[in-house]
């Protein structure tokens, strides 16, 4: 269990935290952190199969990772503050649309 | 040496974790995972990844958490989410997480170790102007293309606001 | 005149008139209604003709259409007549005509599905009951539920989407098993001859195992015994009869059960005569169950159709009986058993159809049929007594046939010492008659009977209805009267069946060329 | 020979011609054809008869193949031999009598054409009975003529009652039918073939086993009650009074009922060897006429009166077969036919003359003003009682001297039949005087229009009279005509001789007895009739109604299988395939697909715990395995 198989396992365990986050949560901003949690497990993952390889495409692909990530927050941001602007709450429970 | 600092920072960002997802206040929870990025960050340095671990801390915490602490601050209102924090789903969210998380810990343990092709001694390759060069020498056009990206992202966030407002 | 064409122009005929419906304009005009009778009238002249034509030993070969269909899997488009199937082919090509001639005024008759899908329905029954490849027969086996499916859709009751609905699914359910038959067959002769042939001469010859034959049996049986609806599968009966429009259900009780004891005949005794042999007693004491229980439970219903209904339960019940007696009088008895219920019991729906016609719903309250229209009456009373098994109808040779058949067997297995209880069905069978008796003059009394209330201005029968029903009474009385010359034409198809099941010596069918003839061209046999 | 076939084929004639067009044709046409035409068959019998007499060879004459397959073949055919011949004169000769005679009785209904139609298709299905030459053709005459007397039965459709009377007539006939069809199975299974000659052939020849014989002869004896309207089956007789009155004559007194004889006077090879089955004939025969002489004293419907002491002749006849005198049975027959159709004849006079009334309490006091039919009347109850001049003293004599003699005969069932007889000759002069003689209760409004009975009517019911009196003398030659084919070891003898002439006065005492025992009462003291009436109280309302055999049935048999179809069948085991075989099945699957739905709840963290679950499952499979 060297250290990298350590962090990679530790990425696991960071993205399933985030994930709990996802599905416990009732407030959206909240379950738009353990989004980023789960981003960040993944990210560490990479860096880490990254330097164990000493591969440099594997480091310049967290950078692109976190363009995509920042922009992605935006878009997040903006869809958020459209749904609170309609259902004044941010609960996610309020949104049941999708009921089969 | 670097051993201990992994561990630490390891189990530091696994507890900064835990308290986004129990945090009452969403202000706090923010708070958490700026700590928790941070330490994610300090992992990288150990790694010897600096490159990454700047980017981290300069992007991720910089831009986005300010962001969302900005959000944050404009939406917060104590509605239904603010009593009860955790969904019906909590009890059995847990276990399955839990059951996820072993079944990966014991997957990733039976890896097989392999030997790293090259020495980690040759670890400092990844410093700011070594990894900078070599980015720049292949990456540059990639460069360009992400920061039309950024643009995009911040027209289409702006348009999906104007256009909710007179909705 | 017997040559394949006129078999293959049999089949094809109201396919073809089928065809040219869509194109005729719809609105009011008699004129689909008139080029479906033409196409219906065709083919009962063809049925008619080869059915005179044909004797006993007329050569199959001469009467059969063979067209490799799907050459790779053996499955030809072979339809032929042999002594088994001429009944039900003069039958059914009689039924259709009279069927649309009763219900030539009704509102669904100027509809051009409603022509349509009795064409296609006499199509895929002819179909069904010509052909000599299992598969072929399969896929008719099951296209005949589609029209019948979207009749009682389209045309039926008020409920009858629950009718509709529970119809097709219990059919469905039987002809699954059926399907798994056919395969499991396909496969055991390519075993045994090298390459996948469905043509029944074929699958005759094979030599099944006895679990191989067990399970074709069960499967058999099981769809049969759903299709003709017996004891404990009838629950769609009561439900598809009452709700399907009168010529859905005149068809149902006159041809489409027919299908089930054909299937029986042609399917489960040659395919596994050992199987059936030892299984006969269980099915003739299902079958006799179905006799009684039809005929108690139609004792005292109240409404006419649900009444018929049971009944042919009940008169099911006698074929299924004389079929697995396995002795050439009850077969003989079952035959005319599948004629004369099939004419009487299209006959009888047809009646209560005229009625509903006349008085609309509350045909169900009438009485004294006899004062308003003496001569409807007198047909309903002639329908009454063939379905009472009177002499000198067709319901007695039939009956006495099969009893006859039925004793014969259940005394020779109670002296060979394996058991009473065919005798002891037989037995109560012939209690079965009193209490045909007893419902179908209780049904005379009802409607025929009574004290006449003065409002009812009835017409009685007029020109179309007397012509429609005068075939129909006709095979009624020259069954019950003469029935040796039509006996003898299915009587070398009998004996090949019977001496199957007694096992005495394989059947030599004419050595079946799985090579293609040419269709047509009476003299390239 | 081939005018045989035309003897059941004209009455068929007649019976299309007035069935079909029948009610287009004038009265008198339909009339003549009705009448014309059996009196046609009347006389091609004799002409047969004529025949049959000279060469004394039975006529046999096969029309064509009726059903042939290789384990049965049976063919249409008829046989004319003296048993035939003399059903076939009764059933023709009395046919065409009661044909003219309801020509005048029926001149006033409405559908005329349409009863007479029925009348020559009783005709025809009697005559294909008589003249058939094996089972088949017995019993589709035997099933034909149930059904021409349920179509008479209930001729009046508008009252429910004489419809439900044809029914149970039917219903019960058909019960007797299914013992007749296993009879006729089990001989086949032996002989091997329906014709009467062959079965009477090999019978004589091998008999199976006693057991096998007594069923056969059992299961037959069973049809024939059906038929003949004898103890166990005779609950339709009374209630097939509601036809009208010649229908009564024809069918319930001169030919319907006698067939059940005939059955087992042609089957008499079998019953020869089966010894159980003769007892059972003979008592059961024996136990009728008894039980039917009880229960005609009690009726006060002149109808039933003589519908109850049908079924006790016919039980003497049942008695005569059962004691092996076969001839004697159908000498009874023959002399019954004649004076009990004129009887039936006599009361539809009465009826017609007092326009419906059947009651005898509303009538009375009648002799003086219809004579003729109270003269003819009289004849046929003497007939009847037995007194000797008339017919029926030879042939109820010749049966009782059988019950003594015959080999399986006693004293017992000898005396049975004395008092059965004594019983008889006592309802019959009870009948005569309640109708005829004492003051006349008849209501006023009717007392005016009673008339003498048309010509039409008066001719047949004197033909008739004169017959039952000259008809008793042939009796000797009756018998030795019929020996060919029934004839049976006569117990002569000298100190039998003297015997029968001793039982023949005590029959004719016996006989007497009973009329001035009827005479007494009913003439002289009606009061003291009521008193027995009340002393004798339960007893008397039990056999006034008929042993309670018809509520019996009606209550246990037929109520119980109404209430099976009801509320056992249709409510229970209807509902239970209905919920097994489509309410479960469909239910099974809504329920099944009601789950599934409940999984999408637009909860979208569901979803993804979803997810997460099935993640887990995969990752736990790949920790089991890998």
């Amino acid at each position: 269990m060297d250290r990298y198989q350590f962090l990679v396992a530790l990425a696991g365990l960071i993205f399933t935290l985030g994930l709990l986050g996802v599905v416990i949560r009732r407030n959206l901003l909240v379950v738009m952190m353990c989004l980023e949690i789960m981003l960040n497990a993944v990210v560490l993952s990479f860096v880490t199969t990254a330097v164990r390889t000493q591969s440099i495409p594997g480091v310049a692909m967290t950078f692109f990772i976190y363009v995509a990530a920042s922009c992605e927050v935006a878009l997040a941001m903006a869809i958020m503050v459209i749904l609170v602007r309609r259902r004044h709450s941010l609960d996610v429970g309020t949104f049941q649309d999708l009921k089969g | 040496m670097s051993g201990i600092f992994i561990a630490f920072f390891s189990a530091l960002a696994v507890v900064f974790a835990i308290m986004v997802i129990t945090m009452r206040q969403p202000m706090r929870a923010a708070l958490s995972l700026v700590a928790h990025m941070v330490c994610l960050a300090a992992l990288y340095a150990c790694l010897g990844a600096h490159v990454v671990a700047v980017f981290q801390v300069l992007i991720y915490v910089g831009a986005v958490m300010v962001f969302m602490v900005y959000t944050i601050m404009l939406l917060d209102d104590r509605d239904m989410s603010y009593q009860w924090v955790f969904s019906r789903l909590a009890l059995p969210a847990v276990v399955v997480a839990g059951l996820v998380a072993a079944a990966l810990w014991v997957l990733i343990g039976r890896l097989p170790v392999t030997a790293p092709a090259i020495a980690t001694a040759a670890g400092d390759s990844f410093t700011f102007s070594s990894f900078s060069v070599a980015f720049m020498q292949h990456y540059w056009f990639h460069f360009e293309l992400a920061t039309v990206l950024l643009l995009i992202g911040i027209i289409a966030a702006w348009a999906a606001v104007k256009e909710g407002s007179n909705g | 005149m017997l040559n394949p064409t006129t078999v293959l122009a049999l089949f094809v005929l109201p396919l073809a008139f089928a065809l040219i419906l869509p194109v005729m304009t719809e609105r009011g005009s008699v004129l689909p209604r008139i080029v479906t009778m033409v196409g219906m009238l065709g083919v009962l002249a063809l049925s008619v003709t080869i059915f005179v034509g044909y004797d006993g030993s007329t050569d199959p070969q001469l009467l059969a259409v063979n067209v490799p269909w799907i050459a790779s899997l053996g499955v030809n488009f072979h339809l032929g007549v042999d002594g088994m199937n001429i009944y039900l082919m003069l039958l059914t090509s009689l039924l259709f005509p009279v069927v649309l001639a009763c219900t030539w005024k009704t509102a669904h008759a100027d509809k051009k599905l409603y022509l349509g899908l009795l064409l296609i329905m006499e199509t895929s029954l002819l179909g069904t009951f010509l052909s000599q490849n299992l598969m072929l027969f399969f896929v008719f086996w099951e296209a005949v539920l589609i029209p019948m499916f979207i009749l009682i859709l389209t045309f039926g009751g008020e409920n009858r989407r629950k009718a509709a609905m529970t119809f097709f699914m219990y059919t469905m359910v039987g002809s699954i098993l059926l399907l798994a038959a056919v395969i499991l067959l396909g496969v055991e002769s390519l075993h045994q001859t090298g390459s996948w042939n469905f043509e029944f001469s074929t699958l005759y010859h094979l030599h099944l195992s006895t679990t191989v034959q067990m399970f074709v049996f069960v499967a058999v049986v099981l769809a049969c015994l759903i299709k003709c609806p017996v004891f404990p599968f009838h629950s769609w009966l009561p439900l598809a009869y009452y709700e399907a429009p009168a010529a859905g259900t005149a068809l149902m009780a006159g041809a489409m059960s027919k299908m089930g004891a054909f299937g029986l005949l042609k399917l489960a005794i040659p395919l596994c005569p050992q199987v059936s042999v030892a299984f006969a007693p269980t099915i003739i004491l299902l079958a006799v169950i179905s006799i009684l229980y039809g005929a108690v439970l139609a004792l005292r219903q109240q409404d006419f159709k649900k009444l018929i209904a049971y009944s042919s339960l009940s008169h099911m019940g006698y074929i299924v009986l004389g079929i697995f007696c396995l002795q050439q009088s009850s077969i003989h008895g079952s035959l005319f058993q599948i004629l004369s219920h099939g004419v009487a019991v299209a006959g009888l729906f047809l009646m209560l159809d005229l009625l509903e016609q006349r008085l609309g719903a509350s045909y169900k309250q009438l009485n004294a049929l006899s004062i308003y229209a003496p001569r409807l009456a007198v047909t309903l009373m002639l329908f009454i007594l063939a379905s009472v098994a009177l002499p000198l109808t067709s319901g007695f040779t039939s009956e006495f046939l099969i009893l006859f058949g039925g004793f014969q067997h259940g005394l020779q297995l109670f002296n060979t010492g394996n058991g009473l209880l065919v005798l002891v069905c037989v037995i109560l069978a012939c209690s079965g008659m009193v209490l045909g008796a007893g419902y179908m003059l209780r049904f005379a009394r009802a409607i025929l009977y009574g004290k006449a209330n003065e409002e009812i201005g009835m017409k009685d029968m007029n020109l179309r209805e007397t012509i429609a029903f005068v075939p129909l009474l006709a095979i009624v009385v020259i069954i019950g009267i003469w029935p040796y010359p039509v006996m003898i034409k299915a009587q070398n198809a009998v004996e090949q069946l019977t001496a199957l099941a007694a096992g005495t010596q394989q059947v030599q069918a004419l050595p079946q060329t799985t090579t293609t003839l040419p269709i047509g061209g009476a003299d390239g046999h | 020979m081939n005018h045989l076939m035309l003897i059941p084929l004209l009455p068929l004639v007649g019976f299309l011609i007035n069935g079909l067009i029948g009610s287009r044709l004038p009265r008198w046409l339909v009339s003549v054809i009705a009448c014309g035409l059996p009196a046609a068959a009347f006389a091609l019998t004799i002409g047969a008869f004529t025949l049959l007499r000279t060469t004394g060879t039975p006529i046999a004459e096969t029309l064509f193949t009726w059903v042939g397959a290789a384990d049965i073949k049976v063919d249409v055919a008829l046989y004319f031999d003296q048993v035939s011949a003399v059903m076939c004169l009764v059933v023709t000769g009395v046919g065409t009598l009661i044909h003219i005679y309801s020509a005048g009785y029926m001149s006033h209904d409405k559908s005329f054409a349409r009863y007479f139609a029925y009348l020559n298709l009783f005709l025809f299905f009697m005559l294909t009975l008589v003249l058939g030459k094996n089972l088949i053709m017995l019993f589709a005459g035997w099933e034909g003529v149930g059904l021409a007397s349920y179509l008479l039965i209930g001729f009046w459709f508008e009252d429910r009652e004489k419809t439900n009377a044809g029914l149970k007539a039917f219903v019960v006939n058909r019960v007797g039918d299914t013992g007749f069809v296993l009879a006729a199975f089990l001989i086949f299974y032996f002989t091997k073939t329906l014709d009467f000659q062959g079965i009477n052939g090999y019978f004589a020849a091998t008999q199976p086993s006693l057991l096998i014989m007594n069923t056969i002869g059992i299961l037959l004896l069973f049809g024939a009650c059906g038929k003949s309207a004898q103890i166990p089956l005779h609950v339709w007789l009374p209630d097939a009074m509601a036809g009208p009155t010649p229908v009564s004559a024809l069918i319930h007194a001169a030919t319907m009922v006698t067939a059940g004889v005939y059955l087992l006077s042609r089957m008499s090879g079998v019953f020869l060897h089966a010894p159980l089955a003769m007892d059972v004939v003979a008592w059961g025969g024996a136990l009728t006429a008894f039980v039917g002489a009880t229960m005609g004293i009690t009726q006060y419907n002149i109808k039933k009166v003589l519908a109850y002491s049908t079924m006790s002749q016919i039980g003497y006849m049942f008695m005569a077969c059962g004691l092996g005198a076969f001839d004697a049975g159908m000498f009874h027959l023959y002399t019954h036919a004649l004076f009990k159709a004129c009887l039936f004849l006599g009361a539809g006079a009465i009826i017609h003359a007092l326009h419906g009334e059947e009651d005898m309490r509303k009538m009375g006091g009648l002799w003086r003003k219809i004579p003729l039919t109270f003269g003819t009347f009289l004849f046929a109850s003497l007939a009847l009682s037995g007194v000797p001049p008339f017919a029926g003293f030879f042939s109820k004599d010749e049966i009782l001297w059988n019950a003594w003699s015959a080999p399986n005969g006693s004293p017992a069932i000898w005396a049975i039949g004395w008092i059965a007889a004594g019983m008889t000759a006592f309802y019959m002069t009870r009948a005569i005087i309640m109708t005829f003689f004492g003051e006349s209760n008849v209501p006023e409004k009717v007392e005016a229009g009673i008339h003498e009975a048309p010509f039409s009517m008066a001719s047949v019911l004197v033909i008739l009279a004169a017959l039952s009196l000259v008809g008793g003398f042939i009796g000797t030659r009756f018998t030795g005509f019929l020996s060919p084919v029934l004839g049976h070891p006569v117990a002569e003898g000298a100190a039998a001789g003297g015997m029968e002439h001793i039982l023949m006065g005590a029959s004719v005492a016996i006989a007497a007895c009973g009329i001035l025992l009827g005479c007494f009462l009913y003439l002289g003291k009606r009061t003291l009739v009521e008193k027995i009436r009340d002393a004798v109280g339960p007893i008397y309302r039990l056999v006034s109604n008929g042993y309670y055999f018809d509520a019996f049935y009606y209550k246990v048999v037929v109520r119980c299988v109404d209430w099976v179809s009801e509320s056992v069948l249709a409510k229970v085991t209807e509902t239970t395939f209905n919920f097994v075989a489509i309410e479960l099945p469909s239910g099974g699957i809504n329920m099944v697909s009601r789950l599934f739905s409940s999984l999408q709840t637009g909860n979208v963290q569901a979803y993804v715990l979803y997810v997460l679950l099935g993640l887990a499952l995969i990752l736990w499979w790949g920790v089991a395995h890998a």
